[in-house]
């Protein structure tokens, strides 16, 4: 058997493949694949806000490369990654964090980022490369603005000191007491949430998490 | 006349304890939590055993096409399953190690044991799952999402019975209503793209069934039992060729097993040789 | 009930101005001024619907930019049906 | 429901708008709805803190029987309404899920251990076995009993127990867990001045220039008084903080300037700054002759681990001490010099001078502060006394902003443990059982027969006695309230039956009042459940001598009773056929305010406590009484001398719920009742200075304007007392000192605070601070799981390298709180030979990786 045979044999291939479409299951699939298309441009618009394990890029990336293969989320020793669900739209099968459930307690060799298989979750060396988003105070409820000594944000953040420092201001209207008031340096918070997770204030809580980078859709 | 007792199903009983094996492996972090290290622990989109990294080659095209990149890490994984398949069979993963492949098989079973009758046999051309496979990867470049995996029902097999999450759970059920009631094996003969991207890969293939024209007596009970779909075995049984090509054969082994006529065996063989040597039988067939 | 706050920044001189028109629109409320940005949220029974409201704001004079920060849609009857 | 969800829903997508815009702003026009208070009480009550030593004032919400809110009361003096998250989470400390509501018996003493084993009983009879089994003990040898209180309990209930082991049964053996926390503040007070608790209040740390903290880590076990420490720093730019120390703290953060030595080590660092200042003449000389006698007491004191410590000729003479010339008290300490101390201790020379220069400054107002790094150390009652020798020398004591402070662990370590006397060796109000003339003069207090009470003179078993001899087998009954020894004593690995030949807490009988189904109360025969908090009402004396009381706001949970009913109760069973002359000796002690018809107090809640409290009065108010004013001011000339009782006068009791509560002597002035602030310090009375004491007893116009009337010779003590090796020194196969202590989210042994659901989130765990360094060699991640094992017993925790503590290598911690991680299995216990309180800070261990 010569070479032109062998190449007919491949054509022949693709030749059925072709003639066994039929027209209209053609039609079909197009008609599905633009409409699953549209679906999911819209469904994307849905997981901005949720926080993403160590080592994530942005958004748009993240999603692109996340194979949806939880090995993070069985490598976490501390069972804090959770796996999207529907309501999480194209986010479906990702992993997050919901610090105030558990939040990331930044493993010194970070397991999760370890077994990425894609670059999804990557290029962590070191606590202070993780950027998963930046603490926020909700300062009409935290209580250590009313004076009272809390600040368990502070001492419980893995960067004391750094991430979280302390403002003492004296309390208005009160000549012997001090506010400690937490403030939170954007460049060294890191997101891990545990601030979020061990706040004393419920519903709602006085320190959250603002994910990475979220930026305007308009 | 030839003994017509049946005989041990050698090759499924294999399967099956391979099939077995691999859904135990998988669980494996589960079952046994072992403080520290396990030996193995992933799910089939990625795995990872005596930490050699493992990830399914059809996911990572997605992701390629998705993030318009390529890197290493996924590219090793990637290869080294894919070099696998390639070497052996591609659809070797559908008849060996896929877990819907197993449910469905149990399915199928479950059917005949209460003789669900079905109204309709909806047929698909096997051929379609390719399409579907080059669809998503268009869609995966289109939308920079992996798109198949957000419903990956193979993935969720795993992960449902672990997490009991996803999108893949729907795609799941679905799959099983269709097999027992409208469909048979219409999903891993015609629509999975995963079974889709082996089929292709399956070209290649070194491991083949090939017929003996001496014993066949053209029972035709082999095309009855073919997991993939019995025109594949046409060229063999009817038209004279010797080895079974075609992309979409699993090497179940299945034919095998229920040829009475020992007329079946599963060979090792270049792709190449294989094709070149059906060629000339037919030549030689044509010429008599 | 789907709930976003917004980011609206506006050229300097101009941005009590904004901030006025920005409060007339049903389903805006005006939570904060400050130097050149504005600060609102927005309430529309869908995301849809909220996109709507919003798009517009860019003709309003004065007005640069408008961010969208942060939308909560759990509560939008349309995509409920849409995901499942 | 939905609109407020919805409000919510808004402000937090505001909070991010704003944190996105870069806006600084807080008092954004934002609509966000007020949290609306779900219940509105019926009424304030007013109550004081139940946990640490500050004293913070709290009002309690009640409505429909309940305790439905707590807030920090605006009008206290002390914290205008602040709390730390502790205190603003107080109120839910009553309501865990697994209070303790019916008395419970143990009948196989095997379950021990565990909650198992135990069924539910009567009150009737679980005191009636209670009273039999001590009854049976005390009849066999009066050593065989126990109780061990606590600086937890009420001032009147304090007083209860203190009459009914003392008077009742004639008996030493109790004492609080102030024994591992104060005692040694407390045996240095008396020996430096006959006179317990500090001269000082807290108005001190709002005058002080200098802010001086040796082992004390305000910033988290002083919350609010550390708040009033920092209002004073950030509003006065030259005011300075030392933190003497030997890991940093949150305290250390704050201070200007750490002085991180090497444990054991501040005794010379103390010295050193007393030498410093003698050597460089900058010692206030008027106020040296003034007011201060120098002495020297025995040195090389060994260490007491032994059981016969105590019995050895040290352990006899160990607190013995002799007058000295201060020439050679500044002999003595000549050997400390900057170059000595600093090679010693690791601080350098420069900072200790620069210290010692701030002592000396006279224009600088110092405040020394200091709790359980000084405290709890086999020298802790050395380390008292260097303290105070450098304020002696300088005369920076008893004056507005200047002083040495000991501060207090619990919320009445002082009114209950120590003014009330619930110590082995003592008797209420500074009195104690081996001077004849105390003892006479409670026997007028509580009417008892001349000579009645000569029995108690020798001392009883201290705190680490009573569980060892315990843990031995030698005592056959203890009975504890207010306290969790089974997590809070030290070397639990012997006390709690961990080794074959300690398996006394087995085979006692073990009583314990408690509220939670604690570690202590797993090891218990009988659980009698204890009301809790503002379950009855309470007093409580905090480290500023403040006498507060708190109101009664709800009933007793299920079955639930007040202790010191439970204590009568079972004094009543105990005393039936003992008589005091020829009266029923329970009618004699507590016939005042039992009715036995009624089989129950006579009045209400208040009534009770007050009756109990214009008995207690007498002490400090003799005047009430003619048979005890008569001893007080040894008329008939039986003794050497009176005994100036009313240096520590009370008011009535109304006057304390009237006022925010008040820091004793407090004094009548025109039908007024004015409180002391400065003790000793001669000032107008209604100023808070100490005018009618250094009048009535004093003398005014000496250096200073001060007057130390109530020590010996008006003059209180500077005793010289050297360097001496800690108990454990780390070596190969112990390298590693181990310090431990508490944090501000939770409470002592977590018994209450772990119950709160906020706090046991805002910390869940206890864990092993660790220096990276370490961690490092040893190959530890954080995260890890260790065991720490010391020569006395192991246990497993995580390792932290956060940073909330930051030892430096070669020094680990971790906080008690965790009954799941129960630290003091390894902790030793050697105690201070005076004080007999022991060493948590300091034991060596070593590390390994689980």
């Amino acid at each position: 058997m010569d070479e032109r045979t062998k190449v007919q044999y491949v054509f022949l291939d693709m030749e059925k493949v072709v003639l066994n479409m039929n027209f209209l299951t053609g039609l079909k699939v197009l008609v599905g694949g633009l409409a699953g298309y549209q679906l999911l441009s819209l469904m994307k618009k849905g997981t901005r806000s949720v926080l993403r394990p160590p080592g994530a890029s942005d958004e748009d990336s993240f999603l692109a490369q996340c194979i949806r293969c939880d090995k993070c989320v069985q490598a976490c020793p501390h069972d804090v990654i959770k796996v999207g669900d529907a309501s999480h739209g194209v986010g479906i099968g990702t992993p997050y964090i919901v610090p105030r459930e558990g939040a990331c307690q930044l493993c010194e060799d970070f397991p999760c980022v370890e077994v990425c298989p894609t670059e999804a979750l990557s290029g962590i060396k070191k606590v202070s490369d993780v950027k998963m988003g930046v603490a926020v105070l909700d300062r009409e409820n935290c209580i250590a603005l009313k004076g009272n000594r809390c600040e368990v944000c502070y001492r419980a953040c893995p960067l004391i000191d750094q991430a979280i420092t302390i403002n003492y201001k004296l309390r208005e209207g009160d000549n012997i007491h001090t506010i400690f008031e937490p403030i939170i340096n954007k460049e060294y918070c890191v997101g891990c949430g545990i601030c979020e997770e061990r706040c004393v204030v419920s519903e709602p809580v006085a320190i959250r998490i603002k994910p990475r980078e979220i930026e305007g859709l308009f | 006349m030839k003994n017509h007792s049946k005989k041990l199903p050698k090759w499924t009983i294999v399967r099956r304890i391979v099939q077995f094996a691999v859904l135990l492996l998988f669980l494996t972090p589960f079952l046994a939590e072992i403080e520290g290290e396990n030996f193995f622990f992933g799910t089939l989109s990625s795995s990872e055993i005596l930490g050699i990294m493992l990830t399914d080659p059809f996911g990572a095209l997605q992701i390629i096409f998705a993030s318009k990149t390529v890197h290493t890490v996924l590219l090793i994984g990637a290869v080294t399953i894919f070099a696998f398949y390639f070497l052996i069979r591609g659809r070797v993963f559908c008849g060996w190690v896929c877990p819907v492949n197993l449910i469905l098989e149990f399915c199928n079973r479950l059917r005949k044991l209460f003789k669900i009758k079905k109204r309709y046999d909806v047929k698909v051309n096997r051929y379609t799952k390719i399409w579907i496979a080059l669809i998503i990867l268009a869609l995966s470049f289109a939308s920079s999402l992996p798109v198949y995996e957000m419903f990956n029902p193979i993935g969720t097999v795993m992960k449902g019975i672990i997490f009991a999450t996803g999108l893949g759970v729907w795609s799941f059920i679905a799959i099983v209503i269709a097999e027992v009631f409208f469909a048979t094996r219409i999903w891993c003969r015609s629509l999975c793209p995963i079974g889709g991207f082996y089929q292709v890969v399956g070209k290649a293939g070194n491991f083949h069934v090939k017929i003996d024209h001496d014993k066949c007596i053209h029972c035709n009970h082999c095309k009855q039992v073919c997991l993939a779909d019995s025109e594949i075995l046409v060229p063999v049984v009817d038209q004279g060729a010797i080895y079974v090509t075609a992309g979409d054969c699993m090497l179940c082994g299945k034919c095998v097993d229920h040829c009475n006529d020992n007329a079946l065996r599963i060979v090792p063989k270049l792709a190449l040789v294989a094709k070149k040597e059906n060629d000339m039988k037919k030549v030689e067939e044509k010429s008599a | 009930m789907v709930i976003s706050s917004i980011v609206v920044e506006t050229v300097q001189d101009k941005v009590k101005q904004v901030a006025e028109k920005l409060g007339e629109c049903e389903g805006v409320e005006v939570h904060h001024v400050e130097g050149y940005k504005i600060i609102i949220t927005v309430e529309a029974e869908t995301l849809d619907a909220s996109y709507d409201l919003t798009k517009d704001f860019i003709q309003i004079t004065g007005v640069l930019a408008v961010n969208l920060i942060y939308c909560n849609f759990e509560d939008d009857p349309t995509l409920k049906n849409k995901v499942v | 429901m939905e609109l407020s969800r919805r409000s919510l829903l808004k402000a937090a997508a505001v909070s991010f708008a704003l944190a996105a815009a870069g806006c600084s702003s807080s008092k954004s026009s934002s609509t966000s709805a007020k949290q609306d208070s779900a219940v509105q009480p019926d009424e304030w009550k007013k109550a004081v803190c139940r946990f640490c030593g500050t004293g913070c004032g709290v009002l309690c919400g009640v409505k429909d029987g309940k305790l439905v809110a707590t807030i920090g009361d605006p009008d206290n003096g002390s914290n205008k309404g602040l709390n730390c998250v502790k205190g603003y989470y107080l109120g839910k400390i009553m309501y865990g899920e697994d209070r303790l509501t019916k008395p419970l018996i143990r009948d196989d003493k095997t379950t021990k251990g565990s909650m198992d084993g135990f069924r539910e009983a009567t009150w009737d009879e679980a005191l009636d076995l209670v009273a039999q089994k001590l009854k049976e003990a005390h009849a066999k040898d009066k050593s065989r009993i126990a109780f061990w209180g606590s600086g937890q309990m009420a001032i009147t209930e304090g007083y209860i127990m203190s009459k009914f082991w003392k008077a009742g049964l004639l008996c030493n053996n109790i004492d609080p867990n102030a024994r591992l926390c104060m005692a040694s503040a407390v045996v240095a007070f008396m020996n430096v001045f006959q006179t317990d608790e500090p001269a000082g209040s807290y108005s001190d740390l709002d005058e002080a220039d200098v802010f001086v903290t040796w082992g004390a880590n305000m910033a988290e076990a002083h919350p609010v008084l550390y708040s009033r420490l920092t209002a004073r720093k950030v509003s006065n730019k030259g005011v300075r903080h030392y933190d003497i120390t030997t890991l940093r703290t949150r305290t250390s953060e704050t201070a200007d300037k750490v002085l991180l030595f090497k444990p054991q080590t501040d005794l010379a660092i103390a010295n050193a700054i007393c030498n410093y200042i003698i050597q460089n003449k900058l010692y206030d000389e008027k106020f040296i002759h003034d007011h201060v006698q120098f002495k020297a007491g025995t040195e090389n004191l060994s260490h007491a681990y032994e059981d016969g410590y105590d019995a050895s000729e040290i352990g006899q003479k160990g607190g013995d001490v002799w007058n000295i010339e201060f020439a050679e008290f500044a002999k003595m300490m000549s050997k400390y010099t900057l170059e000595y101390v600093s090679e010693l201790s690791g601080v350098p020379a420069s900072d200790i001078e620069e210290l010692a220069k701030e002592f000396a400054n006279p224009n600088r107002k110092v405040l020394s502060l200091w709790t359980m790094g000084v405290n709890q150390h086999t020298r802790g009652t050395w380390m008292n006394h260097n303290i105070y020798n450098i304020h002696f020398l300088v005369g920076k004591i008893a004056k507005p902003g200047c002083g040495p402070f000991s501060l207090t662990g619990q919320p009445s370590a002082c009114g209950t443990a120590r003014e009330v006397g619930l110590f082995s060796h003592r008797l209420p109000a500074d009195l104690v059982v081996n001077n004849p003339q105390h003892r006479r003069f409670t026997e007028a207090v509580w009417d008892l027969p001349e000579g009645y009470l000569d029995p108690i003179e020798t001392p009883g078993f201290h705190t680490v006695k009573i569980f060892r001899e315990l843990s031995k087998g030698n005592i056959d009954f203890l009975w504890t309230a207010s306290n969790n020894w089974a997590v809070s004593m030290p070397n639990l690995t012997r006390f709690l039956a961990k080794k074959p030949e300690y398996q006394g807490v087995i085979d006692g009988f073990i009583v314990v009042n408690e509220v939670y189904p604690t570690l202590s109360a797993q090891y218990a025969d009988v659980v009698l459940p204890a009301a809790m908090w503002v379950e009855r009402e309470g007093q409580f004396g905090n480290a500023e001598r403040r006498t507060a009381v708190f109101e009664k706001c709800v009933e007793p949970m299920g079955e639930a009773k007040w202790d010191g009913w439970i204590f009568v109760q079972v004094a009543k069973r105990v005393l039936a056929d003992v008589k005091i002359g020829d009266k029923p000796a329970f009618d004699v002690l507590f016939g005042f305010v039992w009715d036995k018809e009624k089989d129950d107090f006579v009045g209400d809640a208040r009534k009770t406590n007050r009756l109990l409290f214009e008995e207690y009065r007498i002490f400090s108010n003799p005047e009430l009484k003619p048979a005890a004013q008569a001893i007080n001011k040894n008329t008939e000339g039986k003794f050497e001398s009176g005994l100036k009782m009313e240096n520590k006068q009370l008011a009535p009791y109304d006057e304390y719920l009237s006022h925010n509560g008040m820091t004793w002597p407090v004094r009548e002035v025109n039908g007024q009742w004015l409180e002391t602030k400065w003790r000793f310090s001669y000032g107008k009375q209604e100023e808070g200075y100490d005018q009618i004491g250094v009048e009535t007893y004093g003398d005014v116009g000496l250096a200073n304007d001060v007057s130390f009337y109530k020590s010996a010779d008006k003059k209180p003590s500077a005793v010289f007392r050297p360097y001496e090796e800690p108990a454990e020194s780390p070596d190969e196969e112990y390298p590693f000192w181990f310090c431990t202590g508490r944090f501000l989210e939770h409470w002592h042994s977590g018994s209450m605070t772990r119950r709160v659901p906020e706090l046991n989130r805002a910390l869940p765990e206890a864990l092993l601070d660790m220096n990276r360094e370490d961690c490092n060699k040893l190959g530890i991640k954080n995260g890890d799981k260790v065991k720490v094992i010391s020569r006395h017993g192991e246990f497993e925790i995580k390792v932290s390298t956060a940073g909330r503590t930051q030892p430096n290598p070669g020094m680990v911690f971790a906080p008690f709180f965790a009954e799941e991680t129960l630290i003091n299995l390894a902790v030793h216990d050697y105690y201070c030979p005076l004080s007999k309180e022991p060493d948590y800070k300091k034991t060596c261990v070593r590390i390994e990786k689980v």
